[in-house]
């Protein structure tokens, strides 16, 4: 369908061309016509993030699942040296740039009315971070990666920096520096990478296709590059013990931010681990999987159990996040097929699930200005509309079948219960948890006798929101009535995924 | 056909719920919604009924794909029905009592103000305990297995302005959710044992994996009894077995058709269900099966004292159904499957009479469901009187054994093939099995007991609660006696009409759906490892030929001695004579109130009446120790030591670094150049150390 | 014999007053001392056969520098200052790093030396010091030369930017305007009422 | 006894020393930092000349570099004698005083 | 001839027209300062490209005082232009602060000069004598406003220890020159490469590199940055941070790697040292800063540390990586300072970071523009300080040094504190002050280095030949 035609190029700038063109009005456009420009901004991000939905949605419809490969691969020269602009998507990556585009135009739908002050940059700044999340997804030069990867902080650290919540510099600054330490040490791995490469292949290269095929790291310092890829996937995924930037975070961003941070940003950090420690450094990833095995349920028991503690809805969703990225890491160093499969589905779910319950959020926040539980209780009288929608999620959370939710959990527990036991029964305690959690929430918030006056006149859900829940609320089902639609896209990459790592760690015969 | 059965509810659920409610604006009016969802589901009972008919009878079992669902690898699942005769007996069940409640629910639910949402809801469970009991692999029977936990939840805290509603649904989800782990943790293993995850395929392979050995936990399990035993934690998590049976009370927090459907007839029994469907595995894992007989015996007799002492009416009817459950299991235990089945069928019926004729009193009392201020209204409430004493006669197994003309209610037929299948394992050798015997006639007591208490307590006596209710109190609409009605003529002929067919003796009614190893009549034997262990055996039962006057109590009726076939009889007319005493003659029931009410009732009665403090032992050690763990990973290990440590601490060190090097910063000239020379003599040290000069 | 006392005395002096200049509580006994210190210098140059950087560092050193020193020294009338309280406690470690300083300085010419067996002076060579200066000094090092100049023009440059100041009221030749006068800018014919006088 | 090279560079060392001693111990006025600046050059130039007239005779040794250099330290140094003294004037006027403990304005 | 003078063609043309222009100056009878700002700025530019107009000879000038080499070409290119946007910057500031006089161009003239002869100097004569032109007229700029009792603080800060690291860099050279017996880089490469390196040498290559961290302002030799920084008039400072440093490390980079090319090992362990404490010292001692103008004065220091990483090497790479690390940081620093001049308010200027709150609402254009510098000095891509930081550690990285750069990396994140928190100051916090309009040039300027500084320069077309002017220049000192 696009035959010559830098399709992965337009759908990853076609958003930075947005946002120019509307700091390009903003700059041509007269004082008084400044606020003309702010109401109509989100409009023009709108539409642009929609066509960059329409087309990654083309794309993914002409994606040929059948090759394990990359597709629409776009390869320029770009700075020399073997690092050059190369864009191409596989089965793996396809979808979450499938999901970024799809989640964009909802929060930009949403933050229309819910952002108060500087709509204008909000906008730009919601722009330029799609052009970085897609870019991360579909770039396949290790330092092209690198580029969008860390990129995103600027924008998400301005987005909760400027229109955050109260404590919203603690907040940005722990979110920025935490995670710029994680990605720094993965800068420096992909500088030694970089100069292994020239070593071993004769040019220096950060083709990461020529990488992941080619190179071949000895055995002890590929345990070090894997610990500095670690650090940066595991700070962003976040996994325990480098979690508690998460719920700052998440408190203090406006809706939509946390909706973004949670749906894409959170799986920049296991897209890493597929993409790059499982085939870049197969025989670490083995050798480590235990620790990452024990992280993930630790991180699925401890935050659940945190989770149940909160009193903050945010804070409460956040650290549940927590616990669900732990099934996706559980799940992708399982090393079967059932458990990176369960992983990336889980993450896909998972962007839609807290994405929606951080909307919902987002909804009563936008009436009321608190995210306190005891502020809330029987809102279901006075919301009903809502209430539905905050079950549906609710459950989803908590991996009811017949929800998305349900496949990626279950996936990567069989997975991981392929390789231990101990690990799946201890994820699985986190299924017990997390119904505690989510129930202890939706009980708090939606039923029970309402007593605060204050929410006598609360309005329920106007149309804008229903617009926005409702794709979700279909996807959510649609997913876990019919998963095919995932892993028949994935499957190839997935399956292509395994038998490179299963030769790679078999030949190095440890 | 089965597109339809299935389908239906979930049909009438997404109208009544999108349209009906007022979360789409409210569509459609009230009354159409619930016409719909009824209609549906009367329509689907139908339909079940014919299937019922084609299959048992007919042997037209069906494989049917509807949808592609997980396809990973190995790890293919869909959606799917697989129709045999233990799903047909499922389906009856299910959309028969689900008809009925439906019915009922018209009546009783007559002044809430969302009706809609409840009819909703209640397609929405049956639709859900359909997709469970049809599903052909592990994962569907999840789907089903949590979506019923979904909807029981949706359906116990249906009032959600109660806190304990509230608390009661998310204790039931919770709870649930623990068996469901056991069960997953079970279908994964299962995944990893046969690489597969559905029946057929899975039950075609026992036989050659029986003596695998798995690792789990630390340990070395076999297989299969691994398996069992993890999915046995599901059953007991659903079918609230003890230690995961806190739950079955309380959920009597929500209305009481939603009791009768989901807490006595259908989701219970899931677990006996899911033990019947993985016969084949049980039938490998003795070990397991021994298990969950002497839990199932524990569990009848530990809820029937419970059940002894309670003045809620549902609960009473609650932990009856409890130790009813216990008794399936147990039956299932020792491999007595038909007989498991049997009694979950006529179970059905007359516990979900028991439950809406429970309804009925509750309705005519303006929702009064203490006991304590209930009495005499038998003439107020004739009918419901009536068809609450023959659920009572059911339950409590009337009928004339060791004839060869069925007679006797339904109760008596299921319960009591129950017990001479206990009876049976035990002579084979099976400790569990005579534990269970044994207690299946002490429960049985406690049950006529406490079955008859009720019907005392309730409709004898004099009145003792607020007079003003009294006088208001009527008879239920025509809606809600019309389901008694049905649901009384199965309490009375489910056991006489279907004894055959369940018990295998009517032709192959299973089909091979179950384990088909039965006796010429009456009841079923226990498994074969128990059989050759009988045969090996000495002292068989039936060798000594007993004499004296109650001697025809030891000679055998169909292989059995008779005193185990009058045995439950005689205890459940017991039960009824201690009854009678204690709530009949003189002040009756009043006294006892009373007496306790002084007294305060002893330690024992105290310690049933707190139903063992099992739930004040899990609030003080799960509840309390979750909460105090969140408090101590959240404050401590988050707040203190990861944050403490990582960002703030680092925060901290380099603000302190900085302040101390802004006081090396301090102005003055001196200290510049004696910092610059210091650094010249450093680094020549240090350049000539490595040189060696 | 004769170049060893000459030796020992000049450097003996040369650091005698080299440390008077950081001791002495009068900043004008420091210029002087400072003064001694380079004419001692310029005796070791004169030792070692360099005669015409040692007149130079009398002329320029001697005659330039130490006496701007001096100019500015009494120019800014700067107050004797007691020496503070800190200063002892600040001594050893300041002389500690001086010392190490000084040994590791010493520890390479002393390697030097080690190394080093024949030396030469140049005067052997035939040339005068200075005709040997004259042969480079405008060929070979024309280039930084001309730098130098460009140095000192920048010097320059930069003492009058800073202190340069055009103060009003303050009497001075303007050679230009004196230049551009004439007759009839220069003169003023006034007609003086008797008994006024110029008002 | 030869006096050899090493004497004049041991002269050399110690007048260094001193001059960076009085930079870092004087506490009196910036006057004499300045005069220990001169005596660091005069050190640097008892080097140059040092060196250079006992430099071996061998090819590609340049012995009259060190002079020629010595002269233009020599020039330089008065060249930044004057800026140096230029600023010092330049710091009076505004300050007052020269002590050296007075230059603390900026700190931190 | 006209060969040998196209060699010098550069300083020539500075020399000329510095001395020109300065006897224009000083003979005009009005205040001609604006014309000659331009003229210098004309001068200046045409410095910066005479070297590519002629069409970059090579050779050795002044009988090999002076060398001129792509790498120089590439320095000049740099220079002038940076120290031309540094004379435009000063425009506005030295107008309204009423300082304005023609003799600052021309002091920028002659720096340029004397830092041209630095990245030229082929003879350790030369390296002085450059060093020495290039420090004088700082100093002087540094107390130009000299009825400021900050700036002259500043400058006579400045002035006693330059002075004093003169004196440990004249020691050095007398020691090299004494071990060598030459003062030429060639014969002094020669002799070590034949003779091995002595501890003169050694020693005299520590002090010369100690006297050299001064003028880069590398740790432990950073004491006076800050005051320094602080006190100078800004568009001084501004100048301060942009090309003597440039020049200086270019200078450091020429000496490394040719006379003292095989003695690798040895210097590498001093520059390792220089990098480690620069890079610390600038990021922890610029948390608690509180004036703009400090707090790039510590950027700086750690800048340097990174471009230090970039030279540890020793490789033909590693000069490339701190050409490409310095280019980038000289344009951010320009822009910052175009931005931070126009921090003004109506009662003048202000320095404060606090005084930078709200500025994305009273002032946005300014507020974007200094976060992109921000962001980019922090090294987050895709701007271009990341790219700096990238392709200097790269080399890093290739010598073994890989603890090195994993330190620099964490200093570059402790660093990305203070950035953070003035982005956090402009976007965050309420305004409370009203900037006035900054004069166009300024703003121009800002922009212009913005978009530079913006991923502008990765496009292929831009990045490709710019890697090869720069390889072609590291080339040329091998």
């Amino acid at each position: 369908m696009f035959e010559g035609l830098p399709i992965l190029s337009l759908i990853t700038f076609i958003p930075l061309a947005g946002a120019f063109l509307l700091m390009f009005m903003a700059r041509i456009s007269k004082e008084d016509a400044q606020e003309q420009l702010a109401k109509n901004a989100p409009r023009v991000a709108l539409v642009i993030s929609g066509v960059v939905f329409l087309l990654s949605l083309l794309l993914t419809l002409d994606f040929d699942s059948s090759k394990a490969g990359f597709q629409f691969v776009e390869d320029t020269s770009w700075l020399g040296g073997g690092i050059d602009y190369r864009l191409g998507v596989d089965g793996i990556s396809v979808l979450f740039v499938l999901l970024t585009a799809f989640l964009t135009p909802l929060c930009i739908f949403a933050s229309e009315t819910s952002i108060k002050s500087r709509m204008l940059e909000y906008m730009v700044a919601f722009l330029i971070l799609e052009t970085l999340m897609i870019g991360t997804f579909v770039a396949l030069d290790l330092v092209l990666f690198y580029l969008f990867f860390e990129a995103v902080l600027i924008p998400m650290f301005i987005i909760i920096g400027v229109w955050g919540g109260k404590n919203r510099v603690y907040a940005s600054y722990k979110f920025f520096l935490y995670t710029l330490l994680g990605s720094v040490l993965m800068l420096a791995a992909i500088l030694w990478i970089y100069n292994f490469s020239g070593e071993q292949l004769g040019a220096p290269t950060t083709n990461m296709e020529t990488l992941i095929n080619e190179l071949k790291i000895p055995g002890g310092v590929q345990t070090w590059l894997w610990l500095a890829f670690f650090a940066s996937f595991a700070v962003k995924m976040p996994m325990w013990p480098v979690h508690t930037w998460l719920p700052d975070a998440h408190v203090e961003a406006p809706t939509a931010g946390s909706v973004i941070l949670a749906g894409i940003l959170l799986k920049l950090g296991g897209y890493g681990f597929l993409r790059f420690s499982l085939t870049l450094f197969p025989n670490a990833s083995l050798e480590l999987a235990p620790l990452i095995f024990w992280m993930s349920v630790i991180a699925i028991i401890y935050t659940s159990l945190v989770a149940y503690r909160q009193n903050d809805i945010k804070k409460l969703i956040a650290y549940s996040s927590v616990a669900h990225m732990g099934f996706v890491t559980m799940g992708i160093f399982a090393f079967n097929l059932q458990g990176i499969q369960g992983g990336i589905y889980q993450m896909l779910s998972h962007g839609i699930i807290s994405g929606a319950l951080f909307f919902c959020v987002g909804v009563i926040y936008d009436r009321m200005h608190t995210r306190e539980i005891a502020f809330y209780g029987g809102l279901v009288k006075r919301m009903p509309v809502y209430a539905a929608f905050f079950m549906l999620f609710t459950m989803a959370n908590v991996g009811l079948p017949g929800t998305s939710g349900f496949v990626g959990e279950i996936l990567t527990m069989v997975g991981a219960y392929q390789v231990s036991p101990w690990i799946a029964a201890g994820a699985a305690l986190g299924m017990i948890l997390s119904a505690m959690y989510a129930l202890h929430l939706y009980r708090e918030v939606i039923f029970g006798e309402q007593t605060n006056e204050k929410l006598d006149d609360i309005l329920d859900m106007n149309r804008r929101e229903v617009i926005i829940l409702a794709p979700l609320a279909i996807m959510t089902i649609v997913l876990g009535v019919y998963p095919s639609l995932i892993t028949d896209i994935t499957s190839a990459s997935v399956e292509n995924l395994i038998a490179n790592f299963n030769a790679a760690t078999a030949t190095a015969g440890n | 056909m089965y597109h339809v059965i299935v389908f239906a509810p979930l049909l009438g659920a997404i109208i009544a719920g999108l349209l009906g409610t007022r979360f789409g604006r409210q569509f459609l009016p009230e009354k159409p919604s619930m016409a719909i969802t009824t209609g549906l589901l009367f329509l689907s009972a139908i339909l079940s009924w014919v299937a019922f008919v084609k299959v048992g009878i007919g042997h037209a079992e069906a494989n049917i794909k509807v949808l592609r669902w997980m396809d990973v690898g190995l790890m293919k699942a869909d959606w799917a029905f697989k129709i045999d005769t233990l799903t047909a007996v499922m389906l009856v069940v299910v959309n028969s009592v689900s008809a009925l409640v439906h019915l009922y629910s018209w009546g009783y639910m007559s002044d809430d103000e969302y009706k809609p949402r409840f009819f909703s809801y209640l397609s929405l469970f049956t639709f859900a305990m359909l997709m469970l009991v049809t599903s052909n692999n592990f994962i569907q029977l999840f789907f089903g297995w949590e979506g019923v936990g979904l909807a029981s939840y949706l359906l116990i805290g249906y009032y959600f302005k109660k806190d304990t509603a509230n608390a009661a649904s998310i204790k039931a989800f919770v709870t649930n959710r623990v068996g469901d782990v056991g069960l997953a943790l079970g279908v994964m293993t299962i995944f990893l044992v046969f690489g597969s995850v559905n029946f057929d395929t899975v039950f075609n392979e026992v036989s050659e994996k029986k003596d695998l050995v798995l690792p789990f936990l630390g340990m070395e399990f076999k297989a299969m009894e691994l398996i069992a035993a993890l999915l046995f934690i599901g059953a007991m998590g659903k079918s609230a077995q003890f230690v995961l049976h806190v739950w079955l009370p309380d959920a009597m927090e929500g209305p009481t058709p939603v009791s009768a459907l989901i807490h006595a007839a259908t989701m219970v029994t899931a677990g006996v269900f899911l033990v019947c469907r993985a016969s084949e595995i049980y039938q490998a894992a003795p070990i397991t099966s021994g298990f969950i007989t002497a839990l199932g015996a524990f569990t009848a007799l530990f809820a029937a004292t419970v059940a002894l002492v309670q003045n809620d009416i549902k609960r009473v009817i609650a932990y009856s159904t409890c130790s009813q459950l216990g008794y399936m299991f147990f039956a299932a235990g020792v491999g007595a499957y038909g007989a498991a089945m049997f009694h979950l069928f006529t179970h059905a019926f007359f516990k979900a009479l028991l439950f809406l004729c429970a309804g009925s009193v509750i309705h005519a009392l303006h929702h009064e469901q203490d006991m304590r201020k209930m009495g005499g209204i038998r003439k107020k409430v004739p009918f419901t009187y009536a068809a609450m004493i023959i659920g009572t006669l059911a339950i409590t197994g009337i009928g004339i054994p060791a004839i060869e003309t069925k007679i006797g209610f339904a109760g008596f037929f299921s319960k009591d093939a129950i017990i001479e299948a206990a009876y049976s394992a035990g002579i084979a050798g099976s400790n569990a099995g005579s534990f269970a015997f044994w207690v299946g006639i002490t429960a049985a007591l406690m049950t006529s007991f406490y079955s008859w208490r009720l019907i005392f307590m309730t409709f004898h006596g004099k009145y003792r609660g607020d007079h003003h209710t009294f006088d208001h109190a009527h008879e239920s609409p025509k809606v809600m006696l019309v389901p008694l009605a049905l649901l009384s003529i199965g309490a009375v002929l489910a056991g006489a009409v279907f004894y055959k067919y369940f018990m295998g003796n009517a032709g192959d009614f299973w089909h091979g759906a179950l384990p088909s190893k039965y006796g010429a009549d009456h009841a079923a034997i226990a498994p074969d490892y128990l059989m050759a262990a009988a045969e090996s055996a000495s002292d068989g039962y039936d060798k000594v030929k007993h004499t004296g006057p109650f001697a025809f109590l030891f000679n055998t009726f169909h292989g059995y001695p008779r005193w185990v076939l009058f045995l439950p009889l005689l205890v459940s007319i017991s039960g009824f004579v201690i009854a009678f005493m204690m709530y009949m003659r003189g002040e009756g029931a009043a006294k006892h109130i009373r007496n306790i009410e002084e007294t305060g009732g002893g330690p024992l009665y105290n310690f049933l009446l707190n139903k063992w403090y099992i739930d004040e032992l899990y609030d003080a050690t799960v509840v309390k120790g979750a909460r105090k763990l969140g408090d101590i990973f959240w404050k401590v290990g988050d707040q203190k030591i990861i944050d403490g440590l990582g960002p703030n601490g680092v925060a901290a060190f380099a603000a302190g670094a900085a302040k101390r090097l802004s006081k090396i910063q301090s102005g003055y000239l001196y200290h510049y150049a004696f910092v610059m020379l210091l650094g010249v003599a450093v680094i020549i040290a240090l350049v000539f150390r490595t040189v060696g000069g | 014999m004769l170049t060893v006392i000459s030796f020992y005395l000049l450097a003996f002096v040369a650091v005698a007053a080299a440390f008077m200049v950081v001791a002495a509580r009068n900043p004008v006994h420091s210029v002087m001392y400072l003064i001694l210190t380079f004419f001692s210098a310029a005796g070791l140059f004169i030792l070692m056969g360099a005669e015409f950087l040692a007149l130079l560092l009398v002329m320029v050193y001697v005659g330039a520098v130490a006496v701007l020193f001096l100019f500015v020294v009494m120019m800014l009338d700067v107050d004797f200052v007691e020496l503070k309280q800190g200063f002892l406690s600040y001594l050893p470690i300041g002389a500690l790093v001086a010392i190490v300083l000084l040994l590791e300085m010493i520890m390479v010419g002393a390697a030097y030396v080690a190394g080093e067996t024949k030396t030469v002076v140049v005067r052997e060579t035939g040339l005068s010091n200075l005709e040997a200066f004259g042969r480079v000094l405008y060929t070979d090092y024309a280039g930084v030369f001309e730098a130098a100049g460009f140095v000192l023009l920048v010097a320059m440059i930069g003492a009058i930017v800073l202190t340069l100041r055009e103060r009003e009221g303050v009497r001075k030749q303007d050679a230009m305007k004196q230049m551009e006068r004439t007759k009839e800018t220069g003169m003023e014919m006034v007609d003086i009422e008797p008994g006024q006088g110029i008002g | 006894m030869v006096i050899g090279l090493s004497h004049y560079l041991a002269v050399a060392a110690i007048l260094f020393t001193i001059g960076v001693f009085g930079i870092f111990v004087n506490r009196k006025n910036v006057i004499i930092i300045l005069m220990c600046v001169e005596l660091i050059l005069l050190a640097v130039n008892i080097n140059f000349v040092a060196f250079s007239t006992h430099m071996a005779d061998a090819a590609g040794n340049n012995p009259m570099a060190g002079q020629v250099f010595a002269l233009f330290i020599l020039t330089v140094a008065a060249a930044e004698a004057a800026v140096g003294l230029a600023i010092l004037v330049v710091y009076f006027r505004n300050r007052g005083n020269i002590a050296v403990e007075n230059i603390d304005l900026m700190k931190g | 001839m006209l060969q040998t003078i196209s060699l010098f063609a550069p300083q020539l043309v500075l020399a000329f027209f510095a001395s020109q222009l300065l006897s224009t100056g000083a003979f005009a009878k009005k205040d001609i300062s604006v014309g000659i700002r331009y003229f210098a700025v004309g001068v200046l530019v045409l410095y910066a490209f005479i070297g590519f107009i002629l069409g970059q000879p090579t050779g050795e000038a002044f009988k090999g005082a002076l060398i001129v080499d792509s790498y120089s070409h590439y320095m000049n290119l740099f220079l002038g232009l940076s120290a031309a946007a540094a004379l435009m910057f000063s425009k506005s500031f030295f107008q309204t602060e009423k300082l304005d006089r023609f003799e600052f161009s021309v002091l920028v003239l002659y720096c340029t000069l004397g830092m041209s002869i630095m990245v030229s100097a082929n003879t350790l004569l030369a390296l002085y004598i450059g060093i020495e032109m290039q420090s004088l007229a700082l100093y002087v700029m540094a107390a130009f406003n000299r009825d400021s009792l900050r700036a002259s603080e500043s400058g006579l800060k400045y002035f006693v220890l330059g002075a004093l690291s003169s004196g440990l860099l004249l020691y050095g050279a007398s020691l090299i020159y004494g071990f060598t017996g030459s003062l030429e880089f060639a014969r002094i490469a020669e002799v070590i490469s034949t003779g091995g390196a002595t501890p003169g040498i050694i020693a005299g290559m520590v002090f010369l590199l100690c006297g050299l961290a001064f003028k880069i302002s590398a740790a432990p030799f950073h004491m006076w940055t800050p005051d320094v920084y602080e006190g100078s008039p800004t568009p001084v400072t501004g100048f301060f941070a942009a090309a003597p440093k440039f020049a200086a490390m270019a200078l450091i980079a020429r000496l490394l790697v040719g006379p003292f090319g095989d003695i690798t090992t040895q210097w590498q362990q001093v520059i390792i040292v220089l990098a480690v404490l620069s890079m610390f010292v600038g990021a922890i001692g610029a948390l608690t800063q509180t004036n703009i103008k400090r707090l790039m004065a510590y950027s700086s220091i750690a800048n340097m540390g990174y471009a230090l990483v970039a030279l540890s090497a020793g490789t033909q790479a590693g000069v490339k990586g701190m050409l490409i690390f310095m280019s980038i940081y000289t344009i951010t620093v320009i822009g910052i300072f175009a931005c931070i001049l126009q921090m003004r308010i109506r009662n003048g200027m202000v320095e404060q970071i606090s005084d930078l709150a709200g500025l994305s609402k009273t002032n946005r254009g300014l507020a974007i523009v200094l976060t992109i510098f921000m962001f980019s000095v922090m090294g987050i891509p895709p701007l271009l300080g990341f790219f700096g930081k990238f392709f200097a550690f790269v080399p890093a990285m290739e010598a073994g040094l890989t603890w090195l750069v994993v330190l620099a990396l964490v200093a570059s994140v402790i660093g990305a504190f203070y950035y953070l928190r003035l982005v956090k100051i402009m976007w965050g916090d309420e305004n409370e002050n009203e900037f006035v309009e900054a004069p166009k040039t300024l703003r121009g300027l800002a922009v212009i280095s913005a978009l530079l500084v913006f991923p502008l320069l990765l496009l292929p077309m831009v990045s490709i030949p710019a890697q090869s002017l720069i390889s072609q220049a590291a080339a040329s000192l091998f």
